[in-house]
């Protein structure tokens, strides 16, 4: 790690108390009043840095704490547990002011375009929107010129600007949202599955638009995603995460080519491939565990086919192998 | 289960508490009741002694606990017009109450399934398009209005049936009347009956035709149908279940409506019930009579609350009622 | 800017379903010719039911001008008082609408703002708040507003209530019923809140109570139009259902639950038309208003609080 | 047809051998669902087949009365169904739900069908088949329900099964798990198979032939090899073209331009022609008829040769 992180998240926790009130947290168990508490445990432990300039892909299934990862980073949700820094200074704990001149660098792309435009305002109003609260100086023709420019940097028409969002498809909303997001010109974007909703012809159109924006406006990008296809186009590093937990760190070339971590390689074969007959994927045993219940020791050991004593036992650290980080007893002992 | 009986059971205790404190408020402000026991003739320092006898010049605390105390052992006072016990007066109605509400749910049960349900399955039927325009026409018209009409109708210029009063009754275990063991009593109930499900019935038929509407073009009756399941079963098995939870609710809900609108029902028929009674009451300000029904009829919603949330838990397999929380789903 | 809102409604989805609509426009009319008629019953009314110098108990109980006996001094005939029945209804209508539309008002005001407290805040507030209006819809509205008044009436006396009626029917019905408007925003709260361009305002750095008024807000406008419909017809019966009662209107000033309520015991003595007339202006205005709700949820469409 | 209809589906043919996986794609809007449920007429209302014939064992389908049809739907063709979240009924068990689809189509007693239905949830690999059955769905995850659901869809042993995006709703994991599965029945009970998806990966894993839709008529159908290497329509190459799989990492992906119209504002001519690089006068005026290239029968008026 050369340089600095511009984004970085330390020892990071967040829970969901899924419980509801005082009573519904009793129960009689053997005679006797017991008070249990649950939550869903979306992260438990995450480390992660996001270097300047660089396009940092996370993965993982339904579940496994990435998309609660993104809210985090972008002050939606604070943290049970550890912090998160942007160009090294703590900003998990700030107040709404103080957070403001984060809230221009870093910017959110969202993954539904049918709910991520406020329906009663018009694509001009939308977009104006950010510029002015955070340029209250400008004039208002100052104003429409960046929406304007801005509009048209993202494939849309600008006059159509004054219309409603019903009124445009799932591609073209989705390029507004960009347009929201780049309005304020930031240097930093998280994309919580932006292509995800989309067609498979308006994927290409959308991830293009994001790579042309990354070029010409030099971005840092934490892209949020469960195609791997994508990931291994888009990213320069890719983050694996498994029911809350870190498990493989890697740049994007290696991983794809010699994925270590055995969940990273299950993941990796179980993608439909064009051209391939049989499915020779890694069978994973047993369930999915809940994020409520996690399993001791490291979370995927209930699943993986290179358990151990240990593993039921001890959870996993991060250790860099090169380029790579890995959390898995098995990489570490040499037994994969 | 332990938690759901303890949540329904605050609940409970919490709805009767703030009934009792009204209850008590409405004692405190309204009647004297030294008027009551006196009359005019004595002096105001009699009057204070026997006031600080009685603990009226309590603090509220002390006269709102001693209140309560009588009021679970089940004395809210003398009724000033029947000089009786006030529950008394009241359980001696209740029964011709509990029969009107008994008989006209009976109806809308009986009738709002069937045709909810049918005007779902053919919705381009004539039948389904008659029922909803009556439906619609039906929840407009007042309750009170329906049994003025029905009585004008059916009464004055038909003279088909009674229109005032329960007719015959019979006496059966404990002191209960029942009308629905004679034939003059059964015909007194027609018209209240009818009229007090008049709103609700309408009402019914039109929520039990949009839940079923809805859940007919739910992806699971799709597969029910791709299943190559016979109509009969894919309607009556899969779909009226699903049909019917969220109405349990909304019933529950309307238990407290059908209840006040007896009120309405029994002013117009005359119905010798609680509601009836409740408004002579207030017409003599007779506080521990309205006292009294104040709290009989809190008790009969939290009852009936109750049941419809049990039934709810027991119907609905995705409620547990056994653990506190869902687990995994 | 007007015109320009008013060619968009006319180009609007909405004003094209409505104008296929038969029952929608029908109503539409029925209701207009109410709303004008009543308030301008004044110059309509061929008499001042409120003055007692022109009654004549001598024309009491005159059948409407079309039957036996009637009169063509007396349109609709008259009521057990001598007073002309038409101009009673139609002053008798601009009382219930005045009170139904007041109350709805009062609703939603206190209905809207708990509603959005509700489902802002969440946590405890919403508990308790939603908590209070399950129960309190479990009692439902005309329970509550008959104790209400029956305890105020016993209180303060017959004379004071009457001259207090409006104000306490309309505080009563308005009170009573917010839970209806506080459950069906709180639910649209927070269905919007959770939706992801109340994220990506939140990521813009606006204020909360900006988020609240100028994103969430004009978002539940849908489902509080369509209940508000339908309310004002159910506080318009509600009030006839109390002044029915006896609990509303005084018969020297009737709405038309008072005036049903007075012809109630002559139906017996065949002079029906003193309620049955009073009692299909009550219906239809009440039915034109539930098609109007009707129409209104079945375009919109907007997801409605469910229990 | 009647006035102010929308069409969905325009001149669809195809046919399917015994035992034989097809695999349908395109993207949404392409109408390939609406094609799987008119094979067994379970459109929504107020949708309808307003021409055409739809032969099963030389039986017309759309001919058969409600009575006819129940006898063919999941007894002969059998289907599954997108998200397995929404497809259980929540308020039966699965037990139920499984022995009522073999009442249905067969004179058998209780038990008997129990065991079936333990026999079929064992087989598509459910631990504990015998408990799991008086459970109710919202009790198993996901992948477990799919599991239930293709059991259910297998356990009359129908000649044919149609899936509509069996696997859209789960993770990748799962999905996996899921297609080697659905693979393992088809291949030991010689089950034809018709799937629906728009993951070009899952077509090309599942099914020996393709059919590709675009805006409610079929652009392309062939062997799904050549469809996948040797696209002839410019659409099914664009598609190609656009998965990041097939372009080197970091380099712009190969897009088509515009997106799919709706259905009242499909274009004359070829459907595709505002978005075709390859548009010629033609495309604009007249619909392309059916071609046959090797293997497979693609409708363009430039369609790609071999070479290209």
């Amino acid at each position: 790690m050369s340089q600095p992180a511009l984004v970085g998240v330390h020892d990071l926790y967040k829970e969901f108390p899924i419980h509801g009130g005082l009573l519904e947290q009793l129960s009689f168990e053997n005679g006797r009043l017991i008070r249990k508490r649950e939550s869903v445990k979306a992260i438990s432990g995450v480390d992660l840095e996001v270097i300047k300039g660089e396009s940092l892909c996370v993965v993982g299934e339904s579940g496994c704490g990435k998309s609660t990862l993104a809210r985090v980073i972008m002050g939606l949700i604070r943290p049970s547990q550890g912090e998160v820094t942007y160009d090294q200074k703590r900003i998990d704990d700030l107040s709404m002011g103080d957070m403001l001149p984060y809230r221009r660098k870093m910017q959110m792309i969202f993954q539904n375009p049918y709910a991520s435009l406020n329906p009663r305002m018009t694509v001009q109003q939308t977009l104006e929107e950010p510029i002015r609260f955070h340029n209250p100086d400008l004039s208002n023709s100052e104003i429409k010129d960046i929406v304007v420019s801005v509009t048209k940097s993202v494939g849309v028409d600008p006059s159509w600007s004054s219309r409603y969002p019903h009124e445009f498809s799932g591609g073209q909303r989705q390029r507004i949202s960009i347009a929201r997001a780049l309005a304020v010109d930031p240097e930093f974007i998280v994309a919580d599955e932006p292509i995800s909703a989309l067609d498979v012809s308006i994927q290409a159109q959308v991830l293009n638009l994001l790579m042309d924006a990354r070029e010409q406006r030099d971005l840092t990008f934490l892209f949020i995603t469960h195609d791997l296809a994508v990931v291994e186009h888009f990213g320069s590093r890719v983050a694996v995460m498994y029911l809350g937990t870190l498990c493989e760190l890697a740049p994007t070339r290696k991983l794809f080519s010699v994925p270590r971590h055995p969940y990273t390689q299950a993941l990796l074969s179980a993608i439909p491939k064009l051209n391939q007959d049989s499915s020779e994927y890694i069978k994973l045993k047993g369930e999915v565990p809940t994020p409520v219940n996690l399993p001791r020791g490291c979370v995927f050991h209930s699943r993986c086919i290179h358990t151990n004593e240990r593993c039921t036992r001890e959870v996993p650290e991060i250790k860099v192998y090169d380029d790579t980080s890995i959390a898995c007893h098995a990489v570490e002992e040499g037994r994969i | 289960m332990f938690a759901f009986f303890v949540r329904r059971l605050a609940q409970a205790a919490l709805v009767m508490f703030v009934i009792s404190v009204i209850a008590f408020s409405i004692q405190d402000n309204l009647g004297d009741p030294l008027r009551e026991m006196v009359g005019q003739s004595v002096s105001e320092e009699e009057r204070q002694a026997l006031r600080d006898k009685m603990g009226l010049n309590d603090p509220f605390f002390v006269q709102y606990w001693r209140f309560l105390k009588n009021a679970l052992q089940g004395d809210l006072g003398t009724s000033y017009f029947f000089k009786r016990p006030a529950v008394d007066v009241i359980l001696d109605k209740l029964p011709a109450t509990l029969e009107l509400v008994f008989g006209a749910s009976l109806i809308i049960i009986v009738f709002s399934v069937p045709i909810g349900v049918f005007a779902a399955i053919n919705p381009r039927h004539w039948f389904s398009k008659f029922a909803m325009a009556v439906s619609t026409v039906g929840i407009s018209i007042p309750v009170f209005l329906t049994a003025i009409m029905s009585i004008y109708i059916f009464s004055v210029e038909l003279g088909w049936l009674p229109s005032f009063g329960r007719g015959e009754t019979v006496e059966i275990f404990g002191g209960w009347t029942t009308g629905f063991l004679t034939w003059d009593g059964l015909v007194h109930l027609i018209l209240p009956c009818i009229a007090l499900s008049s709103i609700m019935l309408p009402l019914f038929i039109r929520l039990i035709r949009a839940e079923m509407l809805e859940v007919l073009e739910s992806e699971y009756v799709k597969f029910a149908w791709a299943k190559g399941l016979s109509p009969k079963r894919v309607w009556f098995v899969h779909a009226l279940k699903n049909t019917l939870l969220p109405v349990i609710t909304v019933g529950g809900v309307q238990i407290g409506t059908l209840i006040a609108f007896t009120i309405l029902t029994e002013t117009v028929f005359q119905w010798p019930g609680m509601g009836f009674l409740f408004l002579e009451a207030v017409n003599r300000v007779d506080t521990p009579l309205i006292i009294a029904y104040l709290i009989v009829v809190g008790l009969i919603f939290v009852v009936t609350n109750t049941i419809v949330d049990l039934v709810y838990g027991l119907v609905n397999p995705t409620v547990k009622l056994a653990r506190p929380h869902g687990g995994d789903g | 800017m007007v015109a320009v809102k008013w060619q968009q409604f006319m180009e609007s989805a909405f004003y094209h379903d409505f104008r296929r609509d038969k029952i929608a426009i029908t109503s539409f009319v029925i209701m207009c010719i109410y709303v004008v008629a009543c308030y301008a019953a004044p110059l309509i009314a061929p008499y001042n039911p409120y003055d007692p110098t022109i009654i004549d108990i001598m024309d009491s109980e005159i059948p409407p001008m079309w039957l036996d006996g009637g009169n063509s001094r007396f349109l609709l005939g008259t009521d057990a008082q001598g007073r002309d029945l038409f101009s009673t209804i139609l002053y008798g209508t601009r009382i219930s609408l005045t009170i139904g539309i007041c109350a709805v008002l009062l609703q939603g005001v206190l209905g809207i703002s708990l509603g959005l407290i509700s489902g802002y805040f969440g946590g405890r507030v919403d508990s308790f708040l939603m908590r209070l209006a399950d129960i309190q819809l479990s009692f439902s509205t005309l329970m509550v507003a008959i104790i209400f008044l029956a305890v105020f009436q016993a209180l303060f006396g017959t004379e004071l209530y009457e001259r207090l009626a409006i104000l306490m029917l309309i505080l009563v019905i308005g009170i009573a019923e917010w839970p209806q408007y506080a459950r069906t925003v709180r639910a649209s709260v927070l269905a919007e809140k959770k939706k992801e361009y109340v994220d990506a305002v939140r990521v813009v750095g606006l204020r909360p109570v900006r988020i609240m008024f100028r994103h969430i807000l004009p978002n539940t406008l849908s489902p509080i139009l369509v209940i508000s419909t339908v309310q004002v017809a159910n506080a318009i019966v509600s009030e006839a259902a109390l002044s029915f009662l006896g609990l509303g209107m005084p018969v020297s000033k009737p709405s038309l639950g008072s005036l049903i309520n007075s012809g109630f015991e002559f139906i017996f003595s065949g002079s029906w038309w003193i309620t049955i007339i009073p009692g299909i202006v009550l219906i239809v205005l009440v039915l034109v208003m539930n098609l109007l709700g009707d129409f209104l949820r079945d375009v919109l469409n907007p997801k409605l609080y469910k229990n | 047809m009647r006035k102010e209809d929308l069409v969905a589906l325009r001149d669809v043919s195809f046919t399917l051998d015994k035992g034989e996986r097809l695999g349908i794609v395109g993207e949404s809007g392409a109408g390939k669902s609406v094609a799987a449920f008119s094979i067994l007429n379970l459109i929504s209302k107020p949708g309808y087949i307003s021409g055409g014939e739809i032969r099963f064992d030389g039986k017309d389908l759309t001919r058969l009365s409600l009575q006819e049809m129940s006898e063919i739907r999941g007894n002969r063709i059998s289907m599954i169904f997108q998200d397995p979240m929404m497809t259980l009924n929540p308020v039966l068990t699965i037990g139920t739900q499984m022995t009522e689809a073999l009442h249905a189509h067969q004179q058998i007693s209780k038990e008997e069908a129990r065991q079936r239905a333990i026999d079929s949830l064992a087989e598509v690999h459910i631990p504990s088949a015998a408990t799991r059955i008086d459970q109710y769905p919202h009790e198993l995850s996901g992948g477990m329900r799919q599991r239930v659901v293709i059991a259910i869809a297998l356990i009359t042993k129908p000649p044919l099964i149609i899936a509509d995006e069996p696997t859209t709703a789960l993770d990748v994991t799962i999905q996996a798990e899921i297609m080697d599965l659905l693979m393992e029945l088809c291949n030991s009970s010689g089950v034809g198979l018709i799937l629906i998806t728009h993951d070009l990966g899952v077509i090309s894993q599942m099914t020996e032939r393709a059919i590709v839709m675009y805006a409610g008529r079929i652009v392309e159908e062939g062997d799904t090899k050549d469809i996948i290497n040797n696209a002839r329509h410019p659409y099914t190459h664009g598609l190609m073209g656009a998965l990041p799989q097939k372009t080197t990492p970091g380099q712009r992906l190969n897009q088509i331009k515009g997106g799919m119209p709706p259905l009242n504002e499909i274009p004359k001519g070829c459907a595709f022609n505002p978005r075709c690089p390859l548009v010629d006068d033609i495309c604009r005026t007249t619909r392309p008829d059916y071609t046959t290239m090797g293997s497979t029968r693609v409708a363009c008026h430039k369609a790609l040769s071999e070479e290209s």
